[in-house]
């Protein structure tokens, strides 16, 4: 296993620039409040996603199975989702997050802090788990801490949804990180792409619809059913 | 061709999303009797996968999809009657998606893979947020988009779980497919740490779709806002889907030996939704809200029950048979109280007993059902969990479990007794009841009791053979 | 067996003709009535040829849902219990046709015809059943009927409170029961009766104490009674007189069961129940006077006479720990034997209570007054009925008191605390007697005697002819009772006979007692008709003048001149009253020239009133609290899965 | 025959005795006071007399006076006097007495209800609980009888191996008994400090209130059914406290009505020397001699007989 390592450290370092790049996008996207921005930053942290996989050394051989799967994965990671997400943005007034539950400057550093705890976890770790790549872990980890972030701390509905973009994507990388071989078809996991596309599409048209109903997509506006 | 059972509802539901109403609604009757009847074929062992990969019938998947099946017939037959009376923009969206509906949660009754049990149940979630948004006022919205939302980040984080089962199966070395049939043969093997983690993600995950507080958030709203024959879905039948995600898990951890630490979880998880469900059903101002209330309670009572283990595993597939029927029963009744009075809240209605005669003897049979009175089968299910739970000795637990149950009957039969016998503000009947809207209540009840009654021995034997797996016996 | 299980299938039929004919007002009241009373006849031959025959053979058992089997058993306490099941509820029957005349509320009327039957039955299956699942779902099922029963006049508000409060306190005692059978199960997995008295002796104690919450808030004891003056007075009268002369008696009926089943070598048992019977006791009774509503004061009544019959129960119990057969077997055929007088005299009562509302619309003696010149049966049979429960001879409650006196002065050869207990039990048993005999003599010379106090007293009518008829035969049993006590004592005597440890107990010389007490009795009538005619003669050929009563000097008299229950009750009820919160509400004056003024006094249910403040009120503002849990924000809903991830995770 | 002998007696000088009070008292008054005779010519007067009956009562009005009457007699069959055995007896008969006793009392209290009177229910109302206050004592005293003599009869308490007497075991026990049976005694026949039969006050009268309405020979029987249960209480009393005992039974009557009589004097002291309590004085008054009776209950607690 080892030797396999160091024989692929030259791509190992081509991944371990693509996972820089995630990280990235991650901070940019919790210090971004243009929706068009955010959007354009998930069709490009889609991409690198999606491509990661393919530079790890344990997917050394490439099956014609997994080259079909990236092309639809870039497409629908790269192209669709974004596209969809564009038009939404482009639909709605609104453009920019306003007020967000915690502010701009607080949320770059709350990334920070989710990159620390990662890499602590990750560090952590390694007592039970013999990760190859410990920036990957550390990258998926950050980027699911960031997403369900997003969640919490937006308002803007769609931001919401970039939110659980993000936390897909981060859940994709760990899934990468960890499962050394996949036990899955490509059906599978072609499948897991399709429900990430309806439901972004579902909360799409909820989207529309919010602004239709209320003029605007912030979801302070849908705090009615309550029991207090 | 097991398979069928999705298909057909699958591609029927396609069509009717471009029919007119009267003949989707025709049509939709049509499938769900095409449906029970493959079910029952399924149940027979007449059906084989034809994706033995991807699908199996399994002794506790095949509950699910009876139940469903069942709860699903007169759901459609109320909705013949209810969608004539109730305004909804777009009726074939209704229908088909029903029927989508119908074909996710038959995929999730018979998913063997555990991936293609999380693309199921997260199937669920896309198919009937529509339904949930059907009313297209600002509150459905609302409602669609926090069970949107909440569900797809839960079930998201099931698949985090899935991952970590996977993980789990790497370190400990085995190589098989990841479905539940070629687990169950290895699954000692499996590395504790990370099958416990999984576990964990799995349970918030599916339990967030299945109701379990604190992640309940989402199902009052949903089950208050969406159109009465959807709430009875939802709460007759998805719910139980869920809880099979839940479940598949836990029969994981007990075949690698972790039973307890999932039991100690699903415990934990029924007693805090059967409290949380006691607070709000207390003062509830909202009869759909209070019956979504008394769902997460009545799910915190399955987990508790499988939680428990040994003759409690028992009593809770008992009771998730008999809450699908009573439930759903009772959602049906709210339909026709709706109806009747225009609104969904408790203080808006009042003297059913005189106004509403039939719904009022469906709802208040539903109630007493529902809070375990005989000859309904919650009765025998709850006296069973208890008894399971003192056999082993969970006295704190079960002293919390009594003490949740009676503080919910006490907050229930208040609210239930104003809506059936308090005087009426505004007594004015918007929509007359009728037998076309009684009946279906009425048959899920008489269902009830006829199990409770006389349980048949087949189904007696599938109970068994599927609490088997998670160490249940009676 | 089978004969019993026809009565029941008979009795359950005329309930389910009530439901079918409903649109046939008076057809439906015959035909119902009819059926089953005839199902109840043939209950009760069956239950008095059993039980001074031979009981062989009785018991059945069948199997079901492949789990249970649903077991019936009848032994000698069971035949005994059935006797009131199937002897009053017929007479409460023929008392409701006159007495549901509203044709207006037919369909409600057939309703209430169903659910009566079937509490009937599931009264009788409660008694007959042989494991702790029948038990179980006997149970359920006569605490549902029941308060479909309560919830008859759900139009007024008051009502609706009392059926949700019963309602509450039946499910709470059967979580009680759930889990005190659960427990029993749990030692020894299995649903028999016969097993229960295999547990542990440590858990016996556990056991009974769960079950007797459980039966005890059916029986209403201290302080699980509040539900009966709610529901008792919301009830119509025939639906009260049963609950409250038949089915209380299940909880009673409960308590000896398992005490008999679970043969616990502690003393324990027995001093709880008797000190509770003490309490309940002498608590109803204070309340009953503090109250102004005649069926509340009844249902009070009621608390009292299950706290005499469970000091019977007490006294017995104690008996048989400390060894003592004769404490033992007349402290529980005391207790047996005032169940059954007090389902007659209950019963009797609330008809008379009835049969007043029925026909002046309240139910407050304050407002009453008169009704003996007015309403003559009505007003008689009351009084039999008052001068039975306050316990007095010739009449029937004096026989079951004697009795558990009888036993309890038996009991004083004991030592220590059995010996205190015993002391303490017969001066509660005087105390009781004696603030009965005042409560009721408010009730019979306020409601009855005197100058009625409105104009709904003044013009009151006598009830309808089946009211009349049951409650005259019901008065003539109690005095036929305490006259010729012989035949309904050797009834409470067959119905301990099965009792084990009272095997062999000789009771011939208690019968000549008996006897001597029929005599005593014979000769007070003796001398009483004696006298009368002495009195006669004396008149005969006088002058007899009337006219106003005497007003001390006062010469322009008002009916609301006379002494209000208010007044009657305020010194004793004083006397109690730390146990007995009450509130003066004056307006006092004002102006200088004082214009109309209010005094009012409201006393309050210690019990009650601490549930409202101690309990209910911080759990309402504790649970209204929590609702801030479903805050409405998602991102907040969002934050508890995770949080729930965290906590989960830190257990990892 | 003795015992009809003695009944006889019981009856026609109850009336007397009450006089003894009355002379008593006006002793105390330096007054000469009535004849001895006085109630005799009271109850011939009443007797001869019509009635009154207020508009407002019914047959219960009249029942009253007929029961209490009748539960006075019957006291009188049961107890022994002067050592001579009742005309009736039975194991159990004090518990059949006390509350045929009630029953007069239940009477009683109806009947004054039902005259529709402000005064009269008030009056009841007392008669009612005071009577229970005093019940308490009397089933302590029972208890103690029984502890010390295992039966719970009239006859058996003053026969057989163990007599209760103050001169007997168990004297000094007893002590507060009789302390606490006067007390009783005092209460249940209306007598001062309790209630005062003179007083001329409606609004703090008990007994007297209550008859206010009754006449003639109504009245008649009320006065006569009080003459018994007075001397029956006070019968009680002096076997207690008789220390004479003689096998001649006449010498034995005179002994022991002497004693009778000595007890109505005491009450008649005791009228002339207290004035009556305050209303609300009295409950603790009757409890008293209970505290003192169950004190005695638990000291009998080791005697067994």
């Amino acid at each position: 296993m080892i030797q396999l390592t160091d024989a692929l450290f030259s791509i190992n370092h081509l991944a371990d620039a693509l996972l820089s790049l995630t990280i990235l996008s991650v901070l940019l996207s919790l210090g971004s409040n243009r929706l068009l921005t955010l959007v354009k930053i998930m069709a490009f942290q889609g991409i690198v996603v999606s491509l990661i996989p393919f530079f790890l050394e344990h997917h050394g051989e490439m099956h014609t199975g997994s080259i079909v799967l990236l092309q639809i994965m870039l497409l629908i990671k790269g192209l669709l989702i974004p596209g969809f997400m564009y038009t939404a943005v482009q639909k709605i007034k609104i453009q920019r997050e306003v007020e967000p539950v915690i502010g701009y400057n607080a949320s770059l550093f709350a990334g920070l802090f989710f990159i620390l705890a990662a890499a602590f976890i990750t560090d952590r770790l390694h007592i039970s788990l013999p990760v190859e790549n410990d920036l990957l872990l550390i990258t998926a980890i950050t980027t699911l801490a960031a997403g369900l972030f997003l969640l919490m701390s937006r308002k803007k509905a769609i931001t919401q949804v970039i939110g659980y973009l993000m936390m897909e994507n981060g859940i994709y990388l760990i899934g990468t990180a960890l499962a050394k071989e996949t036990h899955t078809m490509y059906v599978v996991e072609f499948g897991v792409l399709l429900d990430l596309l309806v439901g972004i599409m579902i909360m799409g048209i909820i989207v529309h619809n919010i602004n239709s109903s209320y003029d605007d997509v912030d979801t302070a506006l849908l705090g009615q059913l309550k029991d207090n | 061709m097991l398979e069928l059972l999705i298909l057909i509802p699958l591609h029927v539901g396609i069509i009717a999303m471009f029919l007119p109403a009267r003949l989707g609604r025709g049509l939709l009757v049509v499938t769900a009797l095409l449906h029970l009847q493959l079910s029952v074929f399924a149940w027979m062992g007449k059906l084989t996968p034809q994706l033995p990969d991807y699908f199996a019938v399994t002794n506790e998947g095949i509950l699910v999809l009876l139940v469903t099946s069942f709860v699903f017939l007169f759901i459609s037959l109320y909705a013949v009657s209810y969608m004539n009376e109730t305004e909804i923009s777009s009726e074939p969206i209704y229908n088909g998606c029903t029927l989508l509906f119908l074909a996710t949660m038959s995929m999730v009754a018979m998913a063997d893979h555990l991936i293609v049990l999380w693309i199921a149940i997260e199937a669920t979630t896309l198919m009937s947020a529509p339904l949930i948004f059907l009313h297209r006022s600002k509150t459905a919205l609302e409602a669609t988009w926090k069970y949107v939302m909440i569900c797809s980040v839960g079930i998201a984080l099931a698949l985090l779980g899935c991952f970590f089962v996977v993980l789990s199966m790497d370190l400990g070395g085995v190589h098989t497919p990841i479905t539940f049939s070629s687990l169950k043969e290895i699954a000692p093997q499996l590395d504790p740490v990370w099958l416990k983690a999984g576990f964990i993600f799995l349970v918030i995950g599916y339990g967030t779709k299945m109701g379990l507080a604190p992640m309940h958030t989402w199902l009052p709203d949903a089950h208050s806002e969406a159109p009465s024959p959807a709430s009875a879905l939802l709460s007759g039948a998805l719910l139980n889907c869920a809880f099979l995600g839940v479940y598949r898990g836990h029969q994981l951890m007990y075949q690698a030996g972790l039973g307890d630490f999932s039991s100690a979880v699903l415990v934990g998880f029924g007693l805090l939704s059967m409290l949380i469900a006691a607070i709000f059903i207390f003062n509830q101002t909202g009869y759909k809200r209070m019956l979504a209330y008394s769902s997460i309670e009545n799910m915190g009572i399955i987990a508790f029950g499988v939680g428990i283990g040994g003759l409690a595993t028992y009593g809770a597939m008992l009771h998730l048979i008999h809450h699908s029927l009573i439930k759903s029963s009772l959602f049906l009744s709210s339909g026709n109280v709706l109806l009747g009075y225009g609104s969904k809240l408790i203080d808006k209605t009042g003297n059913m007993a005189k106004l509403f005669p039939k719904t009022f003897t469906a709802f208040f049979a539903g109630f007493a059902g529902i809070s375990g009175f005989p000859p309904f089968g919650i009765f025998v299910s709850e006296l069973l969990i208890i008894i399971g739970a003192f056999q082993q000795g969970k006295t704190w637990s079960i002293s919390i479990f009594i003490l949740a149950l009676t503080l919910i009957f006490a907050g229930a039969s208040r609210l239930v007794t104003k809506m059936c016998f308090a005087a009426c503000d505004d007594p004015e009947v918007l929509v007359k009841e009728n037998w076309a809207r009684t009946l279906p209540s009425f048959a899920l009840l008489l269902a009830s009791i006829t199990l409770c009654i006389w349980l048949p021995d087949p189904l007696y034997q599938t109970i068994l053979s599927a609490i088997a797996t998670i160490g249940g016996n009676i | 067996m089978d004969t019993l299980f026809v009565s029941i299938a008979v009795i359950f039929a005329g309930g389910v003709v009530g439901l079918l004919l409903y649109r046939q007002f008076t057809l439906m009241k015959l035909v119902a009535i009819a059926t089953s009373s005839v199902g109840c006849g043939i209950g009760f031959i069956f239950t008095l040829s059993k039980l001074f025959g031979q009981a062989s053979g009785l018991d059945v058992s069948y199997n079901w849902l492949h789990l249970f089997t649903l077991a019936f058993k009848i032994d000698s306490v069971s035949l005994f219990f059935l006797i009131p099941i199937f002897l009053i509820p017929p007479l409460a029957l023929l008392y409701s046709f006159h007495y549901l005349e509203n044709k207006e509320k037919q369909a409600r009327a057939g309703v209430n015809y169903f659910f009566f039957s079937m509490l009937i039955c599931a009264m009788a299956l409660v008694v007959i059943s042989a494991n702790m699942i029948t038990f179980l779902l006997a149970w359920e099922l006569m605490s549902l009927s029941s308060f479909f029963l309560v919830m008859y006049d759900y139009e007024v508000k008051s009502n609706r409170k009392a059926g949700y409060v019963y309602f509450i306190f039946a499910q709470g005692g059967a979580m009680m029961l759930f889990a005190a059978f659960a427990l029993i199960y749990s030692y020894n997995g299995s649903f028999a009766f016969e097993s229960i008295a295999a547990i542990p002796d440590s858990a016996k104690l556990l056991v009974f104490v769960l079950a007797f919450l459980g039966f005890g808030s059916k029986a209403g004891i201290f302080p699980l009674h509040i539900w009966l003056p709610k529901a008792h007075p919301a009830a119509p009268s025939h639906v009260s007189a049963i609950m409250s002369g038949v089915m209380i008696k299940m909880g009673i009926y409960g308590i000896f069961r398992i005490y008999l089943l679970l043969d616990s070598p502690s003393p324990m048992i027995g001093q709880i129940v008797l000190i509770t019977g003490m309490i309940t006791g002498i608590l109803g009774v204070v309340y009953a006077l503090a109250k102004q509503d005649i069926k509340e004061l009844l249902a009070y009544s009621s608390v009292e006479n299950i706290g005499i019959i469970l000091i019977g129960l007490g006294i017995g119990m104690v008996g048989v720990s400390q060894q003592i057969q004769a404490m033992a077997f007349f402290g529980f055929a005391g207790a047996f034997m005032h169940v059954f007088n007090h389902s007659i005299f209950k019963s009797l009562l609330f008809m008379g209570a009835g049969s007043v509302l029925h026909q002046t619309k309240t139910k407050n003696i304050e407002e009453l007054g008169g009704l003996m010149k007015r309403m003559p049966v009505t007003g008689r049979t009351f009084l039999a009925g008052s001068v039975a429960i306050s316990g007095l001879p010739p009449f029937s409650g004096f026989i079951g008191e004697f009795l558990i006196y009888y036993g309890a002065f038996n009991g004083l050869t004991a030592t220590k605390l059995p010996y205190i207990l015993a002391i303490l039990a017969i001066i509660s048993l005087a105390v009781i007697g004696g603030l009965a005999t005042a409560c009721f003599t408010k009730v019979v010379g306020l409601a009855f005697l005197g100058e009625p106090r409105t104009e709904k007293a003044a013009n009151a009518k006598e009830s309808g002819f089946t009211m009349g008829a049951v409650m005259s035969i019901m008065a003539v049993a109690c005095l036929v009772i305490g006259v010729l006590p012989q035949p309904f004592i050797s009834l409470a005597f067959q119905g301990v006979a099965d009792i084990p440890v009272l095997a062999g107990f000789n009771t011939d010389a208690f019968m000549v007692i008996i006897r001597q007490i029929s005599c005593t009795a014979g000769l007070f009538i003796a001398i009483f008709i004696v006298v009368s005619i002495f009195r006669k003669m004396l008149y005969s050929g006088k002058e007899i003048g009337s006219g106003g009563t005497w007003g001390c000097g006062f010469t322009q008299p008002t009916v609301r001149m006379q002494y209000t229950g208010t007044s009657y009750a305020a010194e004793m009820v004083d006397f109690f009253r730390p146990f007995v919160p009450f509130k003066d509400i004056y307006s006092g004056i004002k102006k200088i020239f004082p214009g109309t003024t209010t005094w009012d006094t409201k006393t309050f249910d210690i019990a009650d009133k601490n549930y409202q403040e101690r309990l209910i009120g911080p759990m309402m503002t504790l649970m209204a609290k929590l609702r801030w849990i479903q805050h409405g924000n998602i991102q907040l809903y969002i934050g508890y899965i995770i949080v729930a991830i965290i906590v989960l995770l830190l257990f990892l | 025959m003795e015992s009809i002998l003695s009944f006889c007696f019981a009856v026609l000088i109850a009336p007397l005795l009450p006089a003894v009070i009355q002379k008593v008292k006006a002793y105390f008054a330096g007054k000469q006071g009535p004849p001895l005779l006085i109630n005799y010519y009271t109850m011939i007067k009443l007797f001869k007399k019509g009635s009154v009956y207020s508009t407002s009562t019914s047959f219960v009005f009249k029942l009253g006076p007929v029961v209490g009457f009748t539960t006075s007699i019957m006291m009188l069959l049961f107890f022994p006097m002067a050592e001579i055995a009742p005309l009736f007896s039975f194991h159990g008969d004090v518990l059949m007495l006390f509350y045929l006793m009630g029953l007069g009392r239940f009477f009683t209290i109806i009947a004054a209800l039902d005259t529709a009177s402000p005064f009269e229910g008030m009056g009841a109302a007392r008669e009612a609980f005071f009577s229970t206050l005093a019940e308490m004592t009397v089933f302590g005293i029972l208890i103690i009888f029984f502890k010390l003599t295992g039966s719970l009869s009239f006859q058996e308490f003053f026969s057989g191996d163990h007599v209760i007497s103050l001169m007997g075991e168990y004297g000094a026990l007893l002590l507060l008994v009789v302390a606490g049976l006067y007390v009783v005694m005092l209460t249940e026949n209306s007598r001062v400090p309790v209630d005062d039969p003179a007083t001329h006050l409606e609004l703090t009268m008990i007994h007297e209130v209550m008859i206010l309405d009754h006449s003639g020979p109504d009245l008649a029987l009320i006065e006569l059914g009080a003459y018994f249960k007075l001397l029956f209480y006070s019968g009680f009393l002096a076997r207690l406290i008789d220390p004479f005992h003689s096998a001649n039974v006449w010498i034995n009557s005179l002994l022991f009505y002497s004693v009778v009589a000595f007890i109505y004097i005491t009450i008649g002291v005791v009228e002339s020397i207290t004035a009556r309590y305050k209303m609300d004085l009295v409950p603790k008054f009757i409890l008293t001699p209970f505290i003192f009776v169950f004190f005695v209950t638990i000291l009998t607690m080791g005697v067994m007989q």
